[in-house]
């Protein structure tokens, strides 16, 4: 994306569109509003950019939708090729429809992967799967791996490989909510994070750029070695991890699979395997530092 | 502009093997006007049952892989639904006939590999409607029309129940007496298409037979005026007569006379000129005739040229121009106006234009 | 509990996966996936071999459950078929 | 037209069976100690692929897909509308009146005074149930026991609250008080039955099981 000088980015986006490739997506991105370009100059800088004539995944709009309200309470309208699957938002949530719309592109459109609501992190060649169940804290604890040296193939979603089950990284930018913003801003203070965009319907959001290592290595698959569902409690204090039943695993990632009921049988097949090769845990934890230490002994022994 | 000739999607569906020579470009369009026709997964078959996928790029194998595992999952709950609803309907002993969609899928017609489904059309006899609603009612199906125009368009004017909508799995659910409207200009006789219906599992389950399969199929596309999957209708109408015409003797001697008896002569005349136009369907010259007779004018015919060469394109920005929208608009008054007395239609017009605007 | 019989719904049949104190199915007609217990689990096999009337069911239970059990063997058929009923994995044949 | 669906992991929360004693066995042969109160211990209903779009994409896209109608939506259950001070069963989403508590516990009531809207009325249930005769609709939802058979009058309560409270709710509450009546007037909630006009007779349970299957925790 550097290839293109800060300064014409707002241009291209307003004509032909960027084309930006994340892992094996590419989306071409039109939009006139400044809060887009913005957006994607603080945090894509490092992202390939796709040929503009070749084929491209996701054709993405952002504008605002009816010009009469450009004064008096602006919005943004996301689109998909013509389709429009959500409801205007508010102007200043822009950039972060942007993100919300590629992933929406994602988990409606590409049923050739297994697709888990979770994020996904590497080191020392395992690969860690944190299921997302609501209110788990799962992108502070991954935002806060990657900045400690993990590897980030996805902060919202696994791509799984249904012949391989190898997980497949799509790196993006990892999306903050509310208390977390400023827990990451304390963790790392060189941390580069987008202006929250407030209220939204899951309150603060802000978005944190991926560190250029996991960038490079974004056609790099992974292998899953370990399941971890993430649970931030204030009293869990030391971090308490508990060994989960692979049966038990098997329902609860199921459950937060965005097309296993499209998938059917073969998602039955590929979560049994992932889940068969994986050592699974609850860790209920208060202390980031705690937890991390956790997933360090966890890769540590991998490759001891 | 709109392409002059063919869109690109309706080339490759006439001629599958000339996707394997495609370009990223053309790709990248082909799969935007398919999936915005539905007939992405139609698309994606066609092209793996001539063409090597492995030697085309990467994404668009992903894209076409993609499709047809999201048309499998809609087959799974057909099957599973239509198994429901046998349940539903086995102590009432009442012929269940499959229509459109399921009844192509569940008699293994090729018409079904790859199509998507939006909902499970069945027909039975009018006059054991009310049992059948009642005990699908008790098995879960719920109207979801609980307004009382709603109710009464449906139940008094139109020749279906309000759709049902399963209180657990969220599937929809139309349950017909007949193919047309009670208030519409034809009137073809449900107790011949009852009669006519082929059993494919005993005791209850059965299809139309195979001419009434097309003559509905021509009926649904070109006397209601639905448009929103014109393309994909005539794909299964496209289907259904090569289907049809490669298995049984006499088709095209039984086929006209079967439309003349249930007066549908005018919408299978329409569904033949338009299938042979843009897809190419093999109609034998000797109908030729046939189809003059049942089609109006030369004027009307020239104006439903004009309409139909822009409804049964895939609706996207690619295939359209500035008359798409008002030719699917006159498309849509005209499915209505054949559907309801004019006394019903402007008020049923105004409600629905009201409604949307909401 | 008369000689009424029992079939798993749909043809589509079911896939296992067994952990020994858990099993999962995946019901292919469904769509469902449910965790059983190793007890619910030899019920639903027997029946996917073919209809089992409650008498067949009971039975097998008492081969499987020790000589004295929690619950006798007939409750506990009861339990489980009831259970296996509700979330349409069997159902009852329609005499 | 079906859009590819995108998928609301709230819409089919597992449903966990409680505690109970899992009858472990090493080799299969092994004998049991019986005890499998849980025959089930989890269950992942498949989601809608078809038909209506029901899911609401909000959990991740942060947003209201545009066809974000919710009318799939199921319904509280009795021990919601029991308990509204929990949260769930909002009485002042209905035109009824719970009644005021009998003895506040600490934020908790369980006794209601008989001053709410009564069970039987124009716009609640006609008939002459003994069981539910003078009481309050709140009041029935408090039954227990045999006092309310199959707990027939508290499901018939929920229906009717969820009938006004929740938008796209399966029943409309004619529908809700249809049934009612078609039992009342074919011997009531002890003993009694459903009469369709198909000839097909459903047994209380029967009834129940049903309004059940349009209740959220029962899905």
């Amino acid at each position: 994306m550097n290839a293109i000088e800060p300064d014409r980015l707002p241009g291209q986006l307003a004509g032909s569109g960027i084309c930006i490739r994340t892992g094996p997506f590419v989306s071409r991105i039109q939009s006139r509003l400044s809060a887009v370009a913005a957006g994607l100059a603080l945090l894509y800088p490092d992202y390939p950019l796709a040929d503009p004539d070749g084929f491209t995944d996701f054709q993405v709009r952002l504008y605002t939708p009816n010009p009469l309200r450009r004064w008096w309470r602006p919005q943004v309208q996301f689109a998909m090729d013509g389709r429009i699957p959500f409801k205007p938002l508010p102007l200043s949530q822009a950039y972060p429809l942007l993100e919300w719309g590629l992933n929406w592109c994602i988990t409606s459109h590409m049923h050739h992967y297994l697709l888990i609501h979770s994020a996904v992190v590497e080191r020392n060649g395992l690969g860690v799967i944190l299921p997302g169940e609501p209110g788990a804290g799962k992108s502070t604890l991954c935002a806060a791996l990657m900045l400690r040296g993990w590897r980030l193939l996805s902060d919202e979603m696994a791509v799984i490989d249904l012949d391989s089950l190898e997980l497949i990284p799509v790196v993006r930018p990892v999306s903050l909510k509310n208390a977390s913003i400023e827990v990451i801003r304390r963790f790392a203070s060189e941390a580069v994070i987008s202006p929250p965009a407030l209220d939204t319907l899951k309150g603060t959001v802000a978005h944190l750029r991926v560190p250029r290592a996991s960038i490079e290595r974004m056609d790099e698959p992974a292998r899953a070695g370990a399941i971890v569902f993430p649970r931030y409690r204030s009293d869990a204090v030391p971090a308490q991890a508990a060994p989960e039943t692979p049966g038990r695993t098997l329902l609860r990632i199921a459950q937060n699979t965005f097309n296993y009921s499209l998938l059917g049988e073969r998602a039955f097949h590929a979560l049994t395997a992932v889940v068969q090769a994986s050592r699974c845990h609850d860790l209920a934890y208060a202390e980031l530092e705690e937890a991390i230490a956790w997933f360090d002994r966890l890769s540590g022994e991998a490759d001891g | 502009m709109a392409e002059s000739c063919l869109p690109l999607l309706v080339q490759v569906l006439r001629a599958p093997a000339t996707a394997a020579v495609l370009e990223a470009p053309d790709w990248d369009r082909l799969i935007r006007q398919a999936r915005h026709a539905n007939l992405l997964g139609r698309l994606a078959h066609r092209v793996a049952d001539v063409c090597d996928m492995a030697a085309l790029p990467p994404p668009v194998q992903r894209h076409l892989d993609s499709a047809r595992n999201f048309a499998a999952a809609h087959a799974r709950v057909v099957h599973w639904e239509v198994n429901r609803i046998r349940r539903a309907l086995a102590p009432l002993e009442v012929p269940v006939i499959l229509l459109k969609g399921a009844a192509y899928l569940l008699s293994g017609s090729p018409v079904a590999v790859g199509r998507v489904f939006s909902d499970v059309d069945i027909l039975v006899p009018r006059a054991r409607l009310d049992a059948v609603e009642e005990s699908l009612y008790w098995a879960g199906w719920l109207t979801t029309h609980h307004d009382a125009y709603d109710q009464r368009y449906y139940r008094q004017w139109m020749h279906e129940l309000p759709p049902l909508r399963h209180v657990r799995r969220k599937t929809v659910l139309d349950v017909h007496h007949n193919i047309l409207p009670e208030t519409a200009r034809l009137h073809p006789d449900p107790e011949k298409l009852i009669a006519a219906a082929e059993c494919i599992d005993a005791p209850d389950l059965h299809v139309l037979s195979t001419e009434d399969r097309i003559l509905h199929s021509a009926t649904h596309l070109f006397h209601d005026g639905e448009f929103e999957h014109g393309l994909r209708d005539l794909v299964d109408l496209d289907g259904l007569i090569r289907e049809a015409a490669g298995a049984e003797a006499r088709f095209w001697e039984r086929l006209p006379a079967r439309a003349d008896e249930l007066q549908l002569s005018r919408p299978l005349a329409y569904a033949l000129r338009y299938c042979r136009e843009i897809l190419g369907t093999p109609v034998p010259e000797a109908m030729r005739q046939w189809t003059d007779r049942a089609l109006p004018g030369r004027v009307t015919r020239g104006l439903m040229d004009a309409l139909m060469a822009r409804a049964l394109r895939p609706p996207h920005p690619s295939c359209e121009d500035a008359f798409t929208a008002p030719a699917r608009w006159l498309l849509y008054v005209r499915g209505h106006a054949l559907r309801m007395p004019p006394h019903l239609l402007l008020p049923h017009l105004l409600r629905k234009a009201v409604r949307s605007e909401e | 509990m008369s000689d009424r019989r029992w079939q798993v719904c749909g043809r589509a049949g079911l896939a296992w996966v067994d952990w020994g104190g858990e099993v999962a199915i995946y019901h292919r007609g469904s769509g469902d996936t449910h965790l059983l217990d190793p007890l619910a689990a030899e019920l639903l096999r027997a029946l996917e071999s073919g209809p089992r009337s409650d008498a067949d069911l009971v039975s097998l239970l008492s081969e499987l459950v020790s000589p004295e059990p929690e619950r006798p063997p007939q409750a506990l058929a009861e339990t489980i078929l009831g259970e296996l009923k509700r979330l349409n994995i069997i159902e009852l044949i329609e005499s | 037209m079906a859009t590819e669906k995108d998928i609301e992991n709230k819409e089919n929360q597992i449903v966990e069976s409680d505690s109970g004693v899992v009858a472990g066995i090493e080799s299969r042969r092994r004998l049991l100690k019986g005890a499998a109160l849980t025959p089930v211990l989890l269950s992942l209903t498949s989601r809608p692929v078809l038909g209506a779009e029901c899911t609401i994409s909000g959990f991740m896209s942060g947003n209201v897909s545009d066809h974000g109608h919710d009318d799939c939506a199921c319904g509280f259950t009795p021990g919601a509308w029991k308990t509204p001070y929990v949260g769930d069963g909002n009485w002042n989403h209905t035109p009824f009146d719970p009644g005021t508590c009998k003895n506040q516990g600490q934020g908790q009531c369980n006794n209601y005074n008989g001053d709410g809207t009564p069970f039987f009325g124009p716009s609640t249930f006609s008939g002459s149930d003994p069981h539910y005769a003078g009481k309050t609709l709140m009041q029935v939802l408090w039954l227990s026991g045999n006092q309310d058979p199959h707990q027939f009058g508290a499901h018939i309560v929920a229906a009717l609250l969820n009938a006004y409270a929740i938008p796209g709710y399966g029943m409309s509450p004619a529908d809700v008080q249809a049934i009612y009546a078609n039992v009342d007037a074919n011997g009531g909630a002890a003993g009694g039955y459903y009469m369709g006009n198909n000839g097909k007779m459903l047994t209380v349970e029967q009834v129940v099981a049903f309004i059940q299957s349009t209740l959220c925790a029962y899905q």
